[in-house]
């Protein structure tokens, strides 16, 4: 439990404050880079560097109107949940607890869409469930490979290893883990071909799904507490190469490109594909290498 | 099982247009569509009563923002009809011309809202990045981006200068090329296909029943193209319609796609061939009689009835859009479709609501 | 002026459309045009290989007329645009919006009449069309 | 999968599209039919706009001399420029700028001549700016 | 003390249900009830500071009852029982209960006159260790909170039915006896003992689950007792074989040691088997599906606190004599199956019930998983669960319940807004199905350690990964669809009988209080009884070599974030800024909920949730479902006889 | 200082609602390429968020009809404040070439409050983004107001 001896240990706390102060901004930072990156891709100039920012803060500046109040109750815990995974995450905690708490999240994002009658944010809440549902046990999976390296599901163990997870128990099985790790970062990152439950851009049938009838604050929070989800995921990733600060930094330059790459050439999915093909190839993929961490 | 009733529009983001359809799903399977119109209807047709012929033609043009040119086109050939003249031969290769430059603007526009339509979102820019080039033209030509106003009755109002032609046809060869790059994206990209193929497939029984008209028609296997029917300067060009026979949003896409290559062949025969002579033949007197034409807008086969008895205003100016047509076939392929496929199958038949309301 | 055009009556209208049906026509539309206070000539138009063919009935506005959306399905929507622009209302159509496709309620009734107002009688929209 | 990747990296890598318009503005097309301008010294008066005007926005006053248009109705279709027989009217290349409020064109001129040739009817009494004349009165 | 605890645990409850039976006035049998029920939970109580012991203390006494010898009251009873489900299965001409019936009674002579020496036992007759302790605290104390709610909804339940006579002192003489059948099971130490008490639950379970007599209640009855008279004629040739093997019937001693033989191995792979039926896992969840049929209650008191708790912790008190065996992987990947499967088949599902049926079904084979992977930390979790998930789900059984008689309804459609009728309950519910999924409760902490301890095994690990995200599916939309009304206003709250009330309260605040003592549950329950710590309790949370949970410091921070978020929404409804949903620019002006359709009528919104039938359906699945179970069945005695 | 950066903020993030209010298509299609990269509007940080729960920026096109008028007025009232309304070409002005049509309302003024015409036909997409400018001039004024009735409270 050392991870919550606070006052005992400066460095935890100065981890902990990263977690909570830092995340954010760097995943607002993220985002808006993501923003003129994609905005690159496609011959255009895009948005100022800050944009997220200005967004969320015009968008805590408006008038809050609500068609039911347990929006305002469910965008805090979202947010609580995706600012407590991510402090978490900091502490080098348990892989999973970390990610259950990020579900805490999810789940009252979507029970919030749901709490509305309205059409589109009731089916925006059902497809978020099904994204739930794909990438869930993906994630579980690789937590469990990452386990299978090195014996225990504390993030603090991945640190202790001499050698990048990358290259622990053989490569292949922890680069096909990583791919699954893909799967699932599309999804949270609400990217092309995955973002079926709601993208940030608003040309869908369902207009913007589970966002639909969040607004205002509530929508700011929303935006923050995905800044925060979008660090932890990154964070994830980054475990796999955690030796050297260089190296976490060119491993998530290098799959954030990718990931707005794909973002930019794929058409969106129907959620029907999507469940096939996250369950079909990923759960094989991650079965694959986890049989081959069990082997050798 | 509980069914979940969609309101698809007017406000929708995903329709340019307002245009409502109720739709009843179970797990995101339409069981029931029924749609809803009168959102755009202006009753322009009525204003015949108070605008004079000539005046008719800037009304016409605005019936629909997208193909404008070809409905003043379509509503002059038809006075022409009536009053018994000919346009110059270079008024109909102009015409030809714009038609084409139209088209090529129309169907690169709308390639870019089905991209968009299925989540494409770098495509749909670049389908519009083209087609920046196209309006360039259109605006430098006609000196307007979108409703260019050339047409009058007797023929154009606009002449293109050799310098003109020469920097249109620049132009389109970059469109051509920059298209013709992205025909894998179309045609063969996984996603794309996973989103298209096989998705509100129209049998060409059905199309031909339910009155389908254009791309709608021609990607269910039917060879009709109303250019065949030689109007225009369209005779004298060498011209295959574009026939694609599955019937599903993936045919029907690239009968455009294609088209859009096609329009590049025709404004460079047709500026090839470019005759002198004037640009509007002179008549007298008023329309009196009745006429029918038919052209063939980017989304299909355009209908004008004018009648006139030889007042100063028109009788009767009925005007049958591609999209009125094709608002029966659609209602027949929504059924047993994911909501997800809507936006796919609704823009495939590339609707245009303001044409079809009037 | 116009080609390939032939006068009907009320009685031969749906015999001859479906004729045409079965032999390969596509219907393109109708188009009704008010002549004076009692007739709206419509005008229907077929086509098959890019060949035109119309047929001409003069409608009486005060009796329905007969819908020929049970032969072509596709009819419905343009018998339900005459109903609520001329005030002529069909018998047999498959889908009746009941007036209410284009025009709301303050809008005056049946816009497209020159020469008279029809009051289009009131009747029991279609449940479930 | 990858068809759009040589697009998209070609982008990446290259100049971007984007007009930088308020920063960058572009030199407009020579015939571009913006802005429509009056010059109402070279104006007699004739009503021909106004009869031409498919939008009817141009009302014309012989007798006071005035000549309006309701400008946010104009549909820049330069039919009135084409039918000016004095070359009063034209149309600038740039587009009109955006209001806050809607405006109209009025200019007050003075008769020079007698039309050349007499008018067809009398135009409608000097309808209130701003209005836009009935089209029953416009026909008569 | 020992003697008279043990009494009220046990017998009490017999009495009682005879003097609900006899005793016909309402009143009378209300405060019966609600009497038993209290010195039943302040029994339970008073165990736990007893525990553990052995009783008789002396081995070598004899447990009597009024001075009768308890063995020869038991093997006479049993005898009894198993004439009374010949009877049944005779009347309900099912030849199948007849035959194993016959079966039992022939094995069971055999055993009682053919095997047995009937020397004095030389062993105690009950034996209370912890998790003994657990289930009577369960059984005790959630069983009788659900006996208290039965009073009122059986009120109002045969108010509906208009019953020429009410069959309120059977219902109440079989619901309360149940308790006590399920106390004797758990403590038992002895496998005849342990025989007669299941068969008891079994007989119970059938009269409930046929109390309504209509045609289909009758059905799922005798389905449900054939079913565990399968389980029970496995029980029965695991106890004749073990008996054979080694000599006693004394519990403790069988799980005393790992059993390595063959022959013990299918023996104890008869028990497990036992245990599935029971517990309802997969091919035999129908039973318990139909079981739903029975008065709400009913169903509440089989799912978390007796009968199917009954075959779980068969399961789990004989892990430790198949531990570390093939057996033990086998009735592991069973367990995991069953978890994953009933997980999906619950996805297909809108009737309340029947969702709340199949997560029992699956957290049950959660359980049982971690039975079979038999490590300290998979033990933990098993008891754990067993712990929570009785508590949640008994709460969740008695809030559709409540919401049934609210609204005529138990499908999770109709329940859709049921915020704004029953703003309590609703509320009550979203806290039950918080717990069942979310961190920092219980429920979770044992899935986590069932994550954890499973790690190592493939097939498991990947059946409890994909299990676990259908399970977020289809709690998180039952949970939004609750709350699913327009406007913010502050509804007004139902008004409802205290005896209805009280015990949802009660549940609801232990769910929550009970997560929060996680750590001291975990050091008090569940360390004496493996006798290991595998998890070091610290600073508020548990830890092991393969991670960590802190507790109390998620609960001080989800407190902390749940205080904000009420705060918001206080604030969101006194500004009573509220807007109408978005749909699409066309609300009714007139009509709430709906919109301007097409022919400018209104279409009033309805929404759904999904399903996902064409592959989660109920018959699409149930035939493979049930087909790879029996495969796997098959596979554990593969397993543990040959290899 | 929150206040400040919000304010500012306003400014720098305007998301659109687009509304074709029967329009013929031709302001609509200049709408839709001020997002496309020629024009690229994400400069100013603008988006095109279609929800109007989510606006700060109506833009209407079209001649307002009988039937979506009460479409218009619906959407005004579900965007919060503070919120502006751009009118787009001859018809969102005054119904331009169709005001004399029978099923014609007139200009977008007619329904909801506009703050910005922007004219045309159809409006260029430079005028667009003009208009645009423009409406995020007039939203600061708005707030400045505000802040003084606040202030003078």
């Amino acid at each position: 439990m050392q991870a919550f001896e606070i006052g005992l240990n400066p460095a935890t706390f100065g981890w902990l404050l990263v977690g909570l102060l830092v995340a954010p901004v760097a995943g607002g930072l993220i985002a808006g880079v993501d923003r003129i990156l994609t905005a690159k891709c496609q011959s255009r100039v895009g948005p100022p560097l800050l944009q997220p920012f200005y967004d969320a803060a015009k968008l805590w500046g408006k008038e809050t109107k609500v068609s039911n109040v347990w929006i305002a109750f469910c965008s805090w815990m979202y947010f609580t949940a995706a600012a407590t995974s991510c402090v978490m995450f900091f502490l080098q905690s348990d892989l999973l607890i970390i990610f259950f708490v990020q579900a805490v999240g999810a789940v009252f994002l979507v029970i919030g869409a749901l709490s509305v009658p309205s059409p589109y944010s009731q089916i925006g809440g059902q497809r978020e469930l099904l994204q739930i549902m794909a990438y869930e046990p993906l994630l579980i999976l690789v937590f469990v490979g990452i386990f299978l390296a090195t014996g225990s599901f504390n993030i603090s163990a991945v640190y202790a290893m001499d050698k990048p997870l990358m290259l622990e128990s053989g490569v292949v099985p922890m680069v096909l883990l990583f791919v699954v790790l893909g799967y699932a970062l599309t999804i949270k990152l609400r990217k092309s071909p995955f973002d079926i439950s709601g993208s940030h851009h608003a040309h869908q049938e369902i207009v913007r799904g589970v966002f639909t009838e969040y607004s205002g604050r509530y929508l700011a929070l929303v935006e923050v507490a995905h800044w925060y989800e979008v660090v932890l995921v990154l964070g994830v990733v980054a475990l796999f190469w955690a030796t050297s600060w260089y190296a976490i930094v060119i491993l998530l330059v290098l799959t954030y490109a990718a990931e707005i790459l794909v973002d930019n050439i794929t058409a969106r999915l129907s959620w029907r594909a999507m469940l096939g093909k996250l369950w079909a190839s990923g759960l094989a993929l991650s079965f694959v290498s986890l049989a081959w961490l069990y082997a050798f | 099982m509980p069914r979940t009733v969609v309101p698809f529009g007017p406000q929708h983001p995903v329709l340019p247009e307002p245009i409502h359809l109720t739709l009843h799903c179970e797990d995101e399977i339409i069981k029931e569509a029924v749609p809803a119109i009168g959102y755009v209807h202006r009753g322009l047709e009525k204003l015949a009563e108070i605008r004079d012929h000539n005046q008719m033609v800037q009304v016409v043009e605005r019936v629909c923002g997208i193909c404008s040119m070809i409905h003043a086109a379509a509503y002059c050939a038809a006075v022409e009809q009536i009053l018994g003249i000919k346009p110059p031969p270079r008024a109909e290769y102009l015409r030809v011309v714009w038609s084409e430059l139209h088209r090529m603007h129309s169907h690169l526009l709308w390639l870019g809202l089905y991209a968009d339509a299925f989540g494409f979102e770098s495509l749909f820019m670049h389908f519009w990045r083209i087609r920046e080039r196209i309006m360039d033209v259109m605006e430098a030509t006609a000196g307007n981006r979108v409703i260019i106003s050339v047409n009058v009755v007797g023929g154009v109002r606009r002449d293109l200068t050799p310098e003109q032609q020469k920097w249109v046809l620049s132009e389109v060869d970059w469109v051509e090329k920059e298209v013709a790059r992205l025909k894998d994206v179309m045609m063969n990209d996984y996603t794309v296909k996973k989103r298209t193929v096989g998705v509100g497939i129209l049998s060409k029984e059905q199309a031909l029943e339910l009155g389908a008209a254009g791309p709608m028609l021609r990607g269910s296997g039917v060879a009709q193209d109303m250019r065949m029917t030689g109007y225009h300067a369209y005779g004298e060009l060498g011209f295959e319609p574009v026939v694609e026979t599955d019937g599903d949003s993936y045919a029907r896409s690239n009968v455009r796609f294609r088209e859009v290559l096609a329009a590049v062949d025709l404004v460079r025969q047709a500026m090839a061939k470019l005759p002198d002579s004037e640009l509007a033949t002179a008549y007298k007197g008023r329309p009196k009689g009745e006429a029918v034409m038919r052209v063939e807008q980017p989304r299909g086969e355009l209908l004008y009835y004018v009648k006139s008895s030889g007042g100063k205003y028109l009788d009767r100016v009925r005007i049958r859009t591609p999209t009125f047509a094709n608002i029966p076939p659609l209602c027949a392929v929504l059924p047993g479709l994911e909501l997800a496929d809507i936006p796919v199958v609704v823009l495939s038949m590339d609707p245009c609501i303001s044409c079809t309301e009037r | 002026m116009i080609d390939h055009i032939e006068d009907i009556t009320a009685e031969t209208l749906i015999g001859k459309v479906e004729a045409l049906k079965k032999e390969g026509y596509r219907l393109v539309t109708m188009t009704a045009t008010d002549l004076d206070a009692e007739t709206v000539d419509l005008l229907y138009s077929f086509d098959k290989d890019l060949a035109l063919m119309h047929l001409r009935l003069s409608a009486k506005k005060n009796a329905p007329a007969k819908s020929i959306s049970g032969v072509y399905f596709a009819a419905f929507l343009v018998e339900n645009e005459i109903r609520e622009q001329f005030g002529l209302t069909f018998e047999g159509l498959v889908l009746d919006f009941g007036g209410a496709l284009l025009l709301e309620d303050s809008v005056r009734p049946t816009p497209l009449c020159r020469y008279t107002v029809v009051e289009a009688k009131p009747e029991a929209p279609v449940a479930g069309a | 999968m990858l068809h759009m990747t040589g697009t998209i990296l070609r982008n990446l890598f290259s100049q971007r599209a984007t007009r930088l318009y308020p920063i960058e503005k572009r030199e407009p097309f020579a015939e571009v039919r913006g802005e429509l301008l009056f010059d109402v010294e070279k104006c007699t008066f004739c009503v021909r706009c106004q009869m031409a005007c498919p939008s009817q926005c141009i009302t014309v006053d012989r007798k006071a001399a005035t000549w309006a248009c309701d400008a946010f109705a104009c549909v820049y279709c330069g039919i009135c420029a084409d039918t000016c027989p004095d070359g009063a009217l034209s149309h600038a290349p740039a587009y009109r700028p955006v209001a806050r409020e809607k405006s109209q064109m009025f200019y007050q001129g003075v008769l020079k001549e007698k039309p050349k040739k007499a008018a067809p009817a009398a135009a409608p009494a000097a309808a209130p700016a701003g209005e836009s004349p009935k089209p029953e009165k416009a026909e008569a | 003390m020992l003697d008279t605890l043990l009494f009220i645990l046990i017998v009490l409850p017999f009495l009682a249900g005879l003097g609900c039976y006899v005793l016909r006035a309402e009143g009378v049998r209300s405060l019966i009830v609600v009497a038993t029920g209290g010195i039943l939970a302040a029994a339970s109580v008073m165990l736990y500071f007893q525990t553990p012991f052995t009783y008789p203390v002396e081995a070598s006494v004899q447990a009597t009852l009024f001075g009768v010898s308890l063995d020869e009251i038991i093997m006479v009873a049993d005898f009894l029982l198993l004439a009374v489900i010949l009877y049944f299965g005779v009347r309900h001409k099912n030849a199948i209960i007849v035959a194993l019936a016959i079966l039992q009674g022939a094995l069971g002579a055999y055993l009682e006159f053919g095997l047995i020496e009937h020397a004095p036992k030389a062993y105690p007759t009950f034996v209370i260790d912890t998790l003994a302790l657990v289930m009577v605290l369960i059984i005790s104390i959630v069983g009788s909170l659900i006996c208290v709610f039965a009073i009122p909804y059986m009120k109002e339940h045969e108010h509906h039915l208009h019953l020429p006579a009410s069959k309120q002192p059977r219902f109440f003489l079989v619901l309360v006896a149940f308790l006590g059948a399920m106390n004797g099971l758990v403590m038992a130490n002895d496998l005849a003992y342990f025989y007669f008490f299941f068969e008891v639950t079994t007989l119970c379970s059938f009269l409930l689950i046929g109390h309504d007599e209509t045609e289909i209640a009758t059905k799922n009855a005798v389905r449900a007792l054939w079913m565990n008279s399968l389980g029970g004629a496995a029980l029965m040739i695991g106890i004749v074989w073990i008996y054979s093997e080694l000599g006693t019937l004394e519990i403790a001693k069988v799980i005393s040691q790992q059993h390595t033989s063959a022959a013990m191995l299918v023996a104890l792979g008869l028990l497990c088997f036992a245990g599935f039926t029971k517990a309802a896992q997969m091919p035999f969840q129908s039973w318990l599906l139909g079981a739903m049929v029975a008065p709400t209650p009913v169903s509440a008191l089989l799912h978390s606190s007796t009968m199917v708790k009954a075959g779980v912790y068969l399961v789990v008190r004989f892990a430790p004599a198949y531990a570390d065996t093939n057996l033990g992987l086998a009735v592991a990947l069973c367990g995991a199956f069953t978890f994953l499967g009933t997980a999906a088949l619950a996805v297909g599902q809108s009737n309340g019930k029947k969702i709340l049926a199949y997560s029992t079904i699956s957290n049950l084979g959660l359980i049982v998983a971690c039975a079979g992977i038999g490590t300290p930390t998979a033990i933990t979790a098993a008891i754990l669960i067993i712990i929570f998930h009785a508590v949640s789900k008994g709460l969740l059984f008695l809030c559709v319940g409540t919401i049934e008689h609210g609204i005529g309804s138990r499908d999770i459609e109709d329940m859709r807004g049921v915020y704004g009728k029953m703003p309590v309950t609703a509320l009550i519910t979203m806290a039950g199905v918080v717990t069942m999924i979310l961190p920092p409760f219980g429920m979770l902490l044992g899935k986590w350690m069932a994550i954890e301890s499973s790690a190592g095994s493939l097939f498991v690990i990947v059946m409890l990964a994909l299990g676990s995200a259908i399970t977020v599916l289809y709690w998180a939309r039952w949970a939004g669809g609750l709350m699913s009304v327009e406007g913010g206003e502050k509804f007004k709250t139902e008004s409802q009988a205290a005896l209805t009330r009280a015990p949802l309260m009660i549940l609801c605040f232990g769910a929550v209080v009970l997560s929060f003592l996680a750590p001291w549950i975990y050091s008090d329950m569940v360390v004496p009884l493996i006798k290991l710590s595998p998890y070091a309790v610290a600073a508020g949370g548990l830890q092991s070599g393969a991670g960590s949970f802190a507790v109390i410091p998620l609960f001080i921070v989800g407190l902390i974030g749940f205080g904000v978020a009420i705060n918001a929404l206080r604030k969101a409804r006194s500004s009573h800024a509220f807007d109408a949903p978005y749909m699409a620019g066309i609300q009714s002006p007139a009509v709430a909920g709906a919109y301007t359709g097409p022919m400018n009528k209104p279409v009033v919104v309805t929404t759904g949730n999904y399903y996902l039938s064409a592959v989660f359906g109920e018959e699409k699945l149930t035939p493979y479902g049930n087909f790879a179970a029996i495969a796997l069945l098959v596979l554990m005695f593969a397993l543990g006889g040959l290899f | 200082m929150l206040d400040s950066f919000i304010k500012k903020s306003r400014i720098k993030s305007p998301w659109l609602l687009h509304f074709d209010c029967g329009s013929c298509n031709g302001c609509d299609i200049e709408t839709l390429a001020c997002l496309t990269p020629l024009y690229d509007v994400e400069r100013f940080g603008i988006i095109n968020v279609g929800n109007p729960k989510h606006a700060d920026i109506l833009l209407v096109t079209g001649c307002v009809n009988h039937r979506n008028k009460h479409v218009l007025k619906t959407i005004y009232d579900q965007m919060p404040e503070p919120k502006v309304v751009v009118a787009i070409g001859a018809c969102g002005l005054t119904g331009g070439v169709f005001r004399d049509a029978y099923n014609v309302v007139g200009g977008v003024d007619k329904v909801i409050p506009v703050d910005v015409y922007v004219p045309g036909c159809p409006g260029k997409p430079e005028a667009i983004i003009d208009g645009v400018v423009e409406a995020l001039g007039k939203l600061s004024e708005k707030q400045n107001a505000a802040a003084a009735a606040v202030a003078a409270e």
